[in-house]
């Protein structure tokens, strides 16, 4: 059973490119693709609340034997098995998106995305270094190829070799990694090495092994200096393929963070809060990098992706502070975020397919005519900046009470405001017309036109097929808000965290009023940065200190260069860094 | 030994003007990581672990780094095909290989 | 970044990281004590277990089986991904209007026998070794992967003695994808199957045989080792294929804009002295 | 030292030499063929760790079929280049006309 999750995409997958030459009758690819991912969501489902005891799941029968793990292990807990299935609910909302969206695909885009998903769900499941890094380059690979799935367009094969290159330097690190640590222990099974581990006093060789092992992960999921490469390559994938990029992808990069430090690595790092303190500071680093780049693009989609970076900073955050409380909120936050953001993502989706652009200044005003999509996004957006009942806002709130620490409260506050400000100026501009009508230059007019889009003609009607999915991820988005301020369901997960962390539950988590105000002010604060966005030519003081396009741009574009070689040789700067300050830690 | 490939490589990678050469780097770079986990599971004057003509009970070096290792080429040969597609797709697109001119964004 | 720069972070990055190498390496046993004990233990068990005396294979096709399965699908996904890449460019080229319309082949210049011969009279051991090394994953140094590529430069060789054609009539891309889908799925049924009769995925359900090594031993693993190689031939062929595909048609296209500029000596044929 | 951790040294040695001469060398057919003779050096290195296995598996993909998929994306790169430079040259030598 537990082993069907992935194997089940991965046969589908087969049996799709073996009918390849069937491949006019598209309707029943769409739905056995959404068949599939929908069946493997509701078996993900029912492993959540059937494995609270004991998740072990050996492959092959092979259970341990002597005491030393032979075969390959799953471990199927509440958070991983919710993250793979978050991945699953995602992925089947965004099939049946692109049930009408490319007017024109072969078989081969069901094909990767349901390796996709096997890769996904295989890199949550699986308790064994090596078989999570195999996930972990089949997800890689999918990924890549669906980034490029475009080919005949400049920017998908520049983000793909962007994405692959500097995601495959980190994936040969996070090997050597696993290499070096299965030369001391001579195990791969997590659960031994972090008995080894636990046995042991901290050293050298599992301080850096764990900092390899983690390369690959920090680069998937774009911590600053590793995360170049994430806006290229999410501004040039197909818009549904976005969603999964952002809500899951990247949340599946800290949840490998977060796993192999508690089940793993942890004690071989003393369980110190200075080391919690230096994943908080680069999560830090990350929320308010990703709302800098945000705020100033003008590129829908490679906005949303500078929103996601910042938010995994903030996931980051709270998964540093070691606390189940911190760990809860995270995971509450990632659900909400998938949500929303995959809402988003769709929403430009829906302007790219009909109104053939996704350039916030030259779809000013055009799109009053999507009014649907245009009240949807901008409750999406609201939800992103952690309103009340959005299940962000909650995640938020435990984030928060976890850090007690006011500096990083105000800081990562001010980091939402900045970046779903962002998002709410392009719905108010877009979808409303709010603000003033920019100025249409030539380079403006050229570059509108260079977006070809990803289907054919723009459409009269907006599909019932792609408006469906984005309602309902809103919808979810305020759903997994409202459940979890039911006491029993906070109370499992507050559970389920402190099960991950293998620490005692804690006191349970509320709803607490300074979570609610902080969501509050925080929406309030993104609406007000959005109008000062929209309307910054009549505020001469914004005016004279802030310029979109024009300022600070020099700097800005030095660092996120486009070039491959910058990206590789700042990840290797960071993982310098990061090994000096967990080497001065540990000694 | 190791880290020596492992630089090269990624020095190959930082410096160079050509999507091809990095692509080749990058396959050294992967060669690092066959060294590296053939090179943890040998044990001296141990066997190749084939007990077709050998007895069960000779010293044999470790099978399980050797099925890392047989994995690990797979995925490189993998990787290093679709990159290279990607390569000759941005050479159409772009005219060029060099990374510092397939700027389709910049900040 | 200037170049220079570049080189200056990298160079002082790479020193650090070559420090913390040093430090992690300090940790390890020496060079040829690995201490085990995963390896010893599998080591111990793998022949009874198994009745596989390659015990690498063992390993590989069932004790970590579930790993195999996902390279299987790396390798057939990047295939996938090649095809959506490459595949394009080519349905382009072939809607280019100002293109002369596909002509008579006798305008491609040939390979030369001394290539030809030998190349054809090595396609027959070659498939040869390539097949034995797929069936014989379970007794010797041997296994579905390496089969598989040896099946697959065998239809290589084909394409250096003949023609391009030849190699493509060997090998069609829905025949290539659908053995690859073959190769692929078979194995994700097999342990489907296990799963059938109520055993963990990929369980080893075959009778395992008396004999350790012999062909009809290792239960499922030669069985595993043969889809393997069907996989991993397919893959390689359709990569190579595309890849000599894009070759070739950038070949014709120059042969009929400018015939001048033809230069025999760099015809793919060259890359296989290599 | 006994003769098979000297055979070792010495490989390593060439590998490590043939790491840098993959990476250094500028001209791309130059450097497949040398990637190709890395792939051998390899496989020799990993036949005296005891890996048959991965020895045959190094030589059939790190020394025969990835040098081989290279050379056929350069051939491509640089016969799109000529062809592009042929049709140059064709159009200038019409429009001189």
């Amino acid at each position: 059973m537990p082993s069907l999750p992935v194997v089940v995409p991965l046969i589908a997958a087969a049996l799709l490119l073996a009918a390849r030459p069937l491949a006019t009758y598209r309707r029943t690819l769409d739905l056995v693709a959404v068949g599939t991912s929908g069946a493997v969501a509701l078996i993900l489902g029912f492993l959540i609340f059937r494995t609270d005891h004991s998740g072990s799941y050996w492959f092959a029968g092979f259970h341990p034997a002597h005491g030393i793990a032979v075969g390959i292990e799953f471990t199927i807990g509440p958070l991983n098995a919710g993250l793979a299935c978050l991945g699953a609910t995602g992925m089947t909302a965004v099939m049946v998106f692109s049930w009408r969206y490319f007017t024109q695909v072969g078989t081969y885009f069901h094909v990767l995305m349901l390796t996709f998903l096997a890769g996904m769900t295989g890199f949550c499941l699986a308790g064994d270094v090596f078989d999570m890094f195999v996930w972990f380059e089949l997800m890689g690979v999918s990924a890549y190829a669906l980034t490029a799935y475009r080919p005949e367009e400049r920017g998908p094969v520049q983000g793909a070799l962007n994405f692959a290159i500097t995601n495959s330097v980190g994936a040969y690190l996070t090997l050597t990694g696993i290499a070096l640590i299965y030369g001391r222990t001579g195990a791969l099974n997590m659960a031994q090495i972090g008995a080894w581990v636990d046995r042991h006093p901290p050293s050298g060789l599992v301080t850096i092994s764990f900092l390899l092992i983690i390369t690959g992960l920090l680069v998937k999921s774009a911590i600053v200096p590793f995360h170049f490469w994430l806006a290229d390559a999410h501004a040039v994938a197909p818009t549904p393929v976005c969603v999964l990029f952002s809500g899951v992808m990247v949340e599946l990069g800290l949840y490998g963070i977060a796993r192999m430090y508690w089940s793993v690595f942890g004690p071989g790092l003393g369980h110190r809060a200075a080391v919690g303190h230096v994943f908080l500071a680069l999560g830090v680093l990350t929320a308010v990098v990703g709302a800098l780049y945000c705020f100033r693009e003008r590129h829908v989609k490679r906005l949303l992706a500078f929103s996601t970076i910042s938010h995994a900073g903030v996931f980051l955050a709270g998964f540093a502070l070691l606390s189940p409380l911190g760990l809860a909120g995270a995971a509450l936050y990632v659900a909400g975020h998938a949500f929303v953001k995959g809402a988003l993502f769709l929403g430009a989706g829906i302007v790219l397919h009909r109104l053939r652009s996704v350039n916030e200044t030259w779809l000013h005003g055009r799109g009053r005519k999507l009014p649907v999509t245009g009240v949807l996004f901008t409750a999406a957006a609201l939800g992103l900046a952690d309103l009340p009942p959005f299940g962000t806002f909650l995640g938020k709130g435990w984030i928060d009470d976890a850090a007690e620490a006011p500096a990083v409260t105000l800081i990562l506050l001010a980091c939402t405001i900045v970046s779903a400000g962002s998002v709410l100026r392009v719905a108010g501009g877009v979808f409303y017309g709010l603000g003033d009508p920019p100025r249409e230059d030539e380079r403006m007019a050229a570059e509108a036109n260079e977006e070809t889009g990803e289907t054919d003609t723009a459409r009269q009607r907006t599909p019932l097929s792609m408006l469906a999915p984005l309602a309902l991820l809103t919808v979810a988005g305020l759903a997994v808000g409202i459940t979890a301020m039911d006491p029993h369901a906070s109370d499992a997960l507050l559970a389920a965290a402190a099960q991950f962390q293998g620490q005692p539950a804690v006191k349970p988590a509320d709803v607490t009023v300074s979570s609610v105000v902080t969501g509050v002010a925080s929406a309030g604060g993104a609406v007000a940065v959005g109008l000062a966005g929209l309307y910054w030519r009549r505020l001469p003081v914004l005016r004279s200190l802030y310029e979109p396009g024009a300022r600070g741009l020099g700097l800005a574009d030095r660092f996120q260069s486009g070039v491959i070689n910058d990206y590789v040789t700042w990840a290797i700067a960071g993982l310098a860094c990061l090994g000096g300050v967990l080497a001065a830690i540990i000694r | 030994m190791v880290a020596w490939i492992l630089a090269v490589g990624l020095h190959g990678i930082v410096t160079s003007r050509d999507l091809i050469h990095q692509i080749i780097c990058l396959v050294v770079v992967q060669s690092s990581t066959y060294v590296l986990l053939l090179g943890v599971g040998y044990v001296t004057g141990g066997v190749a672990p084939y007990f077709y003509d050998i007895s069960q009970r000779a010293k044999a070096v470790d099978p399980v780094v050797q099925a890392l290792t047989l994995t690990d080429i797979v995925v490189e040969a993998a990787v290093t095909a679709l990159l290279l597609s990607f390569a000759v797709q941005a050479h159409k697109r772009f005219g060029t290989l060099d990374p510092h001119e397939l700027v389709e964004f910049r900040g | 970044m200037s170049q220079r720069q570049r080189l200056i972070l990298f160079s002082v990055a790479m020193a650090g990281l070559a420090a913390c190498f040093g430090w992690a390496a300090s940790g390890l046993p020496g060079f040829g004590n690995y201490p085990g004990p995963y390896g010893p233990v599998i080591l111990h068990d793998a022949v009874a277990q198994t009745r596989a005396t390659g015990v690498v294979s063992a390993v590989n096709f069932d004790y970590r089986g579930f790993d195999t399965l996902g390279e299987e699908f790396i390798l057939f996904t990047a295939a996938a991904g090649l095809s959506v890449v490459l595949r394009r460019l080519r349905g382009e080229r072939e809607r280019e209007p100002d293109r002369e319309p596909e002509t008579d082949n006798s305008n491609k210049p040939g390979t030369s026998a001394a290539v030809k011969v030998p190349a054809l009279l090595f396609t027959g051991p070659t498939v040869l070794i390539g097949w034995w090394l797929a069936s014989h994953a379970q007794a010797n140094p041997s296994g579905g992967f390496q089969g598989g590529v040896t099946l697959a430069s065998a239809l290589a060789l084909v394409y250096l003695a003949g023609e391009f054609i030849a190699f493509r009539r060997l090998s069609p891309v829905m025949l290539t994808d659908a053995v690859e889908a073959a190769g692929a799925g078979g194995f994700a049924v097999i342990g489907l199957i296990a799963l059938a009769m109520g055993l963990p995925y990929l369980d080893n359900f075959v009778p395992l045989g008396t004999i350790p090594g012999s062909v009809s031993s290792g239960g499922t693993i030669p069985l595993i080792s043969f889809f393997v190689g069907l996989e991993v031939a397919a893959a390689f062929t359709l990569i190579i294929g595309e890849f000599l595909e894009q070759t070739l048609l950038i070949r014709r296209g120059l042969w009929i804009t400018s015939r001048s500029s033809w230069s025999p000596g760099s015809s793919p044929s060259a890359c296989m002295g290599s | 030292m006994t003769l098979m951790g000297t055979l070792q040294a010495v490989i390593l040695v060439l590998v490590a030499a043939g790491a840098l001469a993959v990476a250094r060398a500028r001209d791309r057919v130059r450097q497949v063929l040398l990637l190709s003779g890395y792939g051998m050096l390899l496989a020799v290195l990993f036949f005296t760790f005891q890996a048959p296995d991965v020895t045959l598996s190094e030589l059939a993909v790190g020394s025969v079929a990835l040098p081989l998929i290279l050379l056929l994306a350069i051939f491509k790169v640089d016969k799109a280049r000529d062809a592009d430079k042929a049709r140059d040259a064709d159009q200038a030598r019409r429009g001189r006309r």
